[in-house]
């Protein structure tokens, strides 16, 4: 696994300020592609948060779960309540939705965790299954189905009625006055996502981390060497279960809305193609790979006849109207398609995801160089 | 009493559907260890091909129908009724069994191509990596039939003479239960299927061949036999059994491009239910399961326990795997 | 992208670049950079208006979907003054002139809304906060219209629902920004209940499979209220899963329940599958009671319908509108759809068509595209020659009061696209409820222009 | 010395189906010791060893280190090695994704921080002495120039070695060696038998299962001879090479 190496300090802390840089200007490199508008870079924090989160436990342990989605999910839903029944401020909310998504991945972790392999991806799939078809009927009470849970202007909120803050008309998450929507919202995000790497960094440069890749390497060595391995996979488990709610806790904070189908094994089942889109097991990769899906999921289902003809305005009339006829399946209504052949793609030529097409090229070039140093 | 007659016929009905999408997928498991995840797309793909059997028998003359102003209408009158008459009518009516017998020779081709082209490269790479690029041919594959035949759903019917429902009451005197007659044609077709594949396993070289390979592959091959051949074959038999079960289920679920993927997570818990590359476990746990779930759907069960329709498949499956790991029937 | 879209919301980019260049403390600084510029979000200040087309793509409504978009694209055209005019040559108290609304030409962004929540707000607020949309329509289901439908109060644009049924969409959760042109189920209740008296009697007993979700449950209550004030018993009402695919299990128990009416609360696919499957079982030939066993499908659509074939004939339901109506309005839209498309539109085209037009009317009433003009212009608005005869958008919970359909599988169809046959027009005062009627109640709240 | 019994194996019987594997065993492993135990093939002896480290169930009898019991199924196989027993397998068990530092490093931290510790904010790179330890044992097996390649890449003969010392840096009170130098060319075998011999003069009690008559006389204490699942005799190695018995079952038919 080339992910744990023994990098200098120096090294991690460059890593490190790097990738605040890239965040904190998304807002600018995104204008360049598109993607520069609030919602957007939202979605790239939040579902990177998510990833991250979920390759500590698929990356490092190689343990497949298929059920991730439902603690982010749960995040959401606990969030809602939060501002539901105490107050429109961010921190109680991601309090309460870590700790209840902490408690979940402890109960499914523990339990799904007897079994390895298929059997442990299988387990995870029918608790998440289970948890999204209450959701959607019989919880609606809880978490008011099809419709998903909604914020009033009539809810409690009783932290913000004893400290005398005025209900608002259409309420929005704040963090002590600063309301937690449009950039606002994605510098929230962000900073939590930073949070989020840096600690993803601490584990991969720690012996825990260590140890979770030597169980993925060699389980029966690892409990020969005087290790128990599931305490060390239920802690994986429940780090990347608290991400997963984390993340989804974010996703109401900046929207306030919390829905059933965001449980849904295809949503556990995004992550998992994010993961291995960007590179399971590196740092960057998962990140990198949310990015690209939200990205394709946004704007290049929005292609339609009418953007496609004006981008291929510059060729001569015969010729965009080939191109439009040769990428029109892929675009639009057609972004599930282009997505599938991407990620075969993938899996088949490169298994290390974008991170080790971009090693691959930056190889190129090493290669060359020293070609030209030995000249 | 009645009513349990009808919920063990539902139970049996869906489970021999269950039954027939896990045979093939626990076929392929258990011979070339790949979980694949495009096995749901192979009963698609076997349900669009009675579509398009259809579309072609159907191809009709049209006739500008002057009726209709406010658009160019046409009257439909497919060809073959125009040149046969009620002979033609006829050879529309059987479109479905029809289907079937041209299935067989498209999915084994579907299934060897798909063998060929993409599956043996994955043998050696682990599980994780096999279920990723299954799971992406599975979104490229119905992607490209909703390209080709829209969303919503096709509707496909059974021949006209099996179009109501049989009295099966009568067999045990309790003349009021009928029960359709494709639904009872459904499951002794799934019998006659799951029968056909088991008797091919047991009693041909082919077979015994391969039941050694899912027993011990290297030892196979250390005798000389071309398994990887043999399991090639096998790979398109399971794309058959998908298609075949996919072509039958047509008058019971109008086909859509998704249908694959609604059964895909269905037919992995009854493969895991029944035990891992167990055959005989798959086909058990498929009947297990459509029983289980016909029965929890009853009134007096959710009146009790609202909502266990929606779960009892899944917790059937937590429960086995927690406490019988190897599924009903798997080898340790 | 044009300078229309310059602006954000609450924040101006060029602002929020010069604070983010200066330090990470712009994370603090968005509230303070408050634009004034703009009366309204996304105000446009170049020569086009854009509108957000946001339906489903994917997923199991992608043909309704894309026969939404192809309603809008044609409503644009219309608007521009391209094509034959359409409804707006038949419809009355009609302002707009074929050039453009306020003077400016109408441009339109598409996106998937997946009909997933989650994906339908996202692909919203980018036609918000990228594209500049100062309207958003759409949607096939009811949980992405109520979920949009919220964001767009949040964000200060107008939302003209698509396809959406449920009462929630204008009565729990009714929001001052969002508009419906589609009815729902207490009308569908309402509508029905007296053809099925007439056709089927008073003395019968229905059984109820539900979808199990808020719109099922909100159907089901409608048609159980309306039928049993007239007589009806009710034998059970079950609810099944949402895309349970094989539906046997709930209709075996149908069959010796005593009940001789079938109501099936389904929608899509899983209407498609449980009707099929219900007239397998020989439902439409049994005697119960010594009468005819039948089966009802409240919300019926003709697209969905073609997915279950010949089962459709002589089945009973409620629509918004049908493409075979004959007033000059339907007449006009089927033809400009007709010639375009070459085949006729769906209800879901329908109300979209209608709703872009009433949109831009209203914008063109009120000499603005802020939010809170448009929404004084449409609250009470009354026109006709929209094809379902004089309509009135009611201020108190933005609905629109119409006639409803009651329609029939057609048992001759005259070709593929004749599957319903229309056997009443049910009027208008019929199908009127108060606004602030138990279950459908909820506060409009204020309008938001966003600014 | 006092005869202090390390492991002490006592009336253990084991039956596969019908077949007798282990008949009425016993045997005690004195400390500081190094016992061997040979036996033809099929006579029974990893069957001893499985039983010996918990991973089989003998039907009876019992099995006690330094005071506890370890029969079947009583400890986890991570509990036995916190108790102080570190094995080497027939086939090699390593880490073939980490580094050859890392794999020793592994066995290092779970002698230091026991079967399971949450260490995420003191760095790899900062457990500079754990780090010092394992590469002065890399040294020891002349293995530190592969320090930082990974352990899938070896040698199968280095990564016996490698696993060897995986055990060996945890100081374990009691080493199970299965077939130590099987595949290994003479060259290599006999590097680890210094190796061994090295270690046994730090004291350090070993348990060897062997083939190599060559290895077991270089470094046996004591031996036990197994065949057909129970012990016919024990002895010093001198004592084992003049026993009629052991000529008759086994030696007779193996070179020495």
């Amino acid at each position: 696994m080339q992910s744990i190496v023994e990098s200098s300090r120096t090294r991690d802390t460059f890593t490190l300020l790097i990738f605040i840089a890239v965040v904190l200007t998304a807002p600018i490199w995104g204008e360049f592609i598109g993607a520069g508008y609030p919602d957007l870079l939202q979605k790239f924090a939040i579902f990177g948060l998510f990833a991250i989160g979920y390759n500590i436990l698929f990356g490092l342990t190689g343990y497949l779960s298929f059920g991730h989605a439902a603690f982010l999910g749960v995040g959401s839903y606990a969030t809602v309540w939060s501002f539901k029944l105490l107050s429109m401020n961010a921190i109680p909310a991601v309090i309460f939705a870590v700790a209840l998504s902490a408690i979940f991945a402890v109960v499914i972790g523990y339990l799904s965790l007897r079994r390895s392999g298929i059997y442990f991806s299988i387990l995870t799939l029918a608790f998440a299954q289970m948890s999204y078809n209450m959701a959607y009927s019989v919880l609606t009470p809880i978490t008011n189905g099809e419709t998903g849970l909604q914020l009033k202007s009539s809810d409690p909120r009783v932290l913000d009625a004893a400290l005398g803050v005025e209900p608002q008309a259409v309420p929005l998450a704040d963090l002590f006055g600063i309301t937690l929507n449009g950039y606002a919202g994605f510098y929230f995000c962000a900073a939590i996502l930073i949070l989020g790497f840096w600690l993803s960094m601490k584990i991969f440069r720690s012996p825990f981390g260590m140890k979770l890749v030597a169980i993925k390497s060699n389980q029966t060595r690892m409990e020969f060497t005087g290790f128990s391995p599931r305490p060390y996979l239920l802690t994986a488990f429940v780090i990347s279960g608290v991400y997963a709610g984390l993340a989804g806790s974010l996703m109401a904070i900046v929207d306030p809305l919390a829905g059933a189908e965001r449980m849904q094994w295809t949503a556990s089942g995004e992550v998992v193609l994010m993961t291995i889109l960007g590179g399971v097991g590196t740092l960057f990769g998962p990140i990198l790979g949310a990015a690209t899906i939200k990205y394709f999921e946004n704007i290049f289902s929005a292609i339609n006849n009418q953007v496609l003809e004006s981008a291929y305005s510059f060729m001569p009339e015969w010729l965009s109207d080939i191109a439009i006829l040769l990428t029109r399946p892929f675009v639009g209504e057609g972004w599930h398609l282009m997505l599938g052949v991407l990620f075969m793609a993938i899996i088949i030529f490169l298994p290390g995801g974008i991170i080790e097409g971009v090693r691959r090229i930056g190889g190129i070039f090493k290669k060359s160089k020293q070609i030209e140093e030995d000249a | 009493m009645d009513a349990i007659l009808l919920q063990v016929l539902n139970g049996l009905d869906k489970g021999g559907a269950y039954a027939l999408i896990a045979l093939g997928l626990t076929l392929v498991f258990g011979t070339l260890g790949v979980v694949n995840f495009a096995h749901g797309a192979l009963f698609m793909m076997g349900a669009f091909v009675a579509v398009s059997v259809q579309n072609l028998l159907t191809i009709s003359m049209k006739v500008r129908d002057t009726s209709i102003t406010f658009f160019e209408a046409y009257k439909e009158t497919p060809y073959l009724e125009v040149w046969f008459g009620d002979v033609g009518t006829t050879i529309i009516d059987y479109s479905v069994p029809i289907s079937i017998l041209i299935a067989i020779p498209i999915m084994l081709l579907i299934g060897l191509a798909m063998e060929r082209g993409l599956i043996r490269h994955f043998y050696k790479r682990d599980h994780a990596d096999q279920i990723l690029v299954t799971f992406g041919l599975a979104i490229v594959l119905q992607e490209i039939i909703k390209a080709n035949f829209g969303a919503n759903p096709i509707p496909q019917s059974a021949p006209d003479i099996v179009a109501g429902s049989a009295a099966v009451g009568a067999l045990i005197g309790a003349e009021g239960i009928v029960y359709p007659w494709w639904r009872l044609i459904y499951l002794a077709f799934s019998l006659v299927v799951i029968g056909g594949v088991f008797a091919f396993l047991q009693f041909t070289t082919f077979g015994m061949v391969v039941r050694a390979g899912m027993y011990d592959r290297t030892m196979v091959g250390l005798l000389g036999i071309n398994i990887e051949r043999r399991f090639t074959i096998v790979f398109g038999l399971a794309a058959v059994v998908a298609g075949l079960a996919g072509v039958m289920y047509t008058p019971i679920l109008p086909p859509d491009y998704h249908m694959g993927m609604d059964f895909l997570v269905l037919s992995f818990v009854v493969v895991v239910v029944g035990g891992m590359g167990s055959l005989g476990g798959a086909v058990a746990a498929g009947f297990l399961l459509g029983i289980l779930q016909s029965f929890f759907s009853m009134n007096e069960v959710k009146e009790i326990l609202p909502g266990i329709d929606q779960i009892i498949i899944y917790l059937v499956a937590v429960a086995i795997l927690l406490i019988r790991p190897r599924g009903l029937m798997g080898k340790d | 992208m044009s300078t229309d879209n310059e602006k954000f919301g609450t924040l101006s980019r060029r602002g929020f670049m010069k604070a983010s260049a200066a330090t990470a403390a712009a994370v603090a600084a968005p509230t303070i950079l408050t634009s004034t510029a703009h009366a309204y979000v996304n105000e446009p200040k170049g020569g086009t208006v854009t509108l957000g087309f946001n339906v489903p793509q994917t997923g199991a409504y992608a043909d309704e979907g894309a026969d939404e978009l192809r309603a809008y694209k044609l409503a644009v055209k219309h608007l521009n003054g391209e094509g034959d005019g359409g409804m707006l040559n038949t419809m009355t108290n009609c302002v707009l002139k074929g050039n453009g609304v306020n003077g400016k030409k109408v441009a339109y962004v598409t996106g998937d809304t997946q009909t997933k929540s989650d994906a339908a707000r996202a692909s919203a607020k980018r036609m918000i906060e990228k594209d500049g949309a100062v309207m958003i329509t759409g949607g096939s289901s009811s949980g992405v219209a109520i979920a949009v439908q919220g964001l767009c109060q949040e964000a200060g644009v107008i939302f003209m629902a698509g396809l959406t049924h449920s009462n929630d969409t204008t009565g729990k959760d009714r929001k001052k920004n969002g508009f419906r042109h589609f009815f729902n189920t207490e009308m569908s209740g309402a509508a029905l209940a007296p053809i099925l008296k007439k056709e089927f009697g008073t003395d019968r007993t229905a059984y109820h499979l539900t979808a199990d979700y808020s719109w099922g449950w909100s159907q089901e209550g409608s048609i159980k209220k309306y039928t049993e004030s007239m007589g009806w018993k009710t034998a059970a009402a079950v609810r099944t899963p949402l895309g349970a695919g094989d539906f046997s299990q709930y209709i075996t128990p149908v069959l010796n329940s005593g009940a001789d009416v079938l109501v099936l609360n389904h929608y899509g696919k899983d209407m498609v599958n449980s009707l099929t499957q219900a007239v397998q079982f020989g439902l439409r030939d049994k005697q119960v009671n010594g009468k005819d066993f039948q089966i009802v499908v409240p919300l019926f659509s003709r697209l969905m319908a073609q997915g279950a074939g010949e089962n459709i004939k002589g089945i009973y339901g409620s629509t918004n509108w049908n493409w075979s109506l004959t007033d000059e309005g339907s007449k006009a839209f089927v033809k400009s759809f007709g010639a375009e498309y070459g085949f006729p539109p769906s209800q879901a085209a329908h109300t979209c068509y209608v709703q872009t037009l009433l949109y831009a009317n209203a914008c063109q009433m009120a000499g603005t595209f802020n939010p809170c003009g448009v929404i004084d212009a449409l609250e009470g608005f009354k026109f006709d020659g929209m094809g379902n005869g004089p309509t009135e958008y009611r201020a108190a919970d933005h609905q629109c009061f119409k006639d409803v359909l009651v329609v029939k599988g057609n048992e001759n169809p005259s070709s593929q696209f004749d599957l319903l046959k229309i056997v009443e027009v049910t009027p208008r005062a019929q199908v009127e409820y108060a606004p602030d009627m138990a279950d459908v109640a909820g506060e409009l709240g204020a309008c938001n222009p966003g600014a | 010395m006092s005869k202090r019994h390390v492991l002490s194996i006592a009336g253990v019987n084991k039956t596969f189906g019908g077949l007798k594997a282990l008949t009425d065993i016993n045997l005690n492993i004195e400390e500081g010791k190094t016992h061997a135990i040979i036996g033809p093939n099929g006579a029974g002896k990893s069957t001893l060893l499985n039983t010996c480290i918990g991973r089989l169930k003998p039907d009876n009898g019992t099995i006690t280190f330094e005071g506890t019991d370890l029969t079947g199924g009583n400890m986890t196989p991570h509990g036995i090695n916190q108790l102080g027993v570190s094995r080497v397998f027939q086939t090699p068990e390593i880490f073939p994704d980490l580094t050859l530092l890392q794999n020793v490093m592994i066995p290092a931290f779970a002698k230091r921080d026991g079967a399971f510790s949450f260490n995420i904010f003191k760095g790899l790179r900062e457990e500079k002495q754990l780090r010092d330890e394992a590469m002065h044992l890399l040294e020891d097996f002349e293995m530190q120039n592969l320090a930082h390649v990974h352990a899938g890449s070896l040698s199968r003969g280095n990564k016996r070695r490698l696993e060897l010392a995986m055990c060996l840096i945890q100081h374990p009170k009691l080493l199970l060696l299965d077939e130590p130098t099987a595949g290994m060319a003479r060259h290599d075998t006999n590097r680890t038998i210094d190796l061994l011999k090295k270690i046994k003069e730090r004291g350090m009690t070993k348990v060897i299962i062997e083939h190599d008559m060559h290895v077991v006389f270089s470094l046996a204490d004591r031996i036990s001879v197994l065949a057909q699942g129970a012990i016919i005799a024990e002895g010093t190695p001198d004592e084992i090479k003049g026993h009629p018995k052991v000529r008759e079952a086994y030696l007779g038919t193996a070179e020495i």
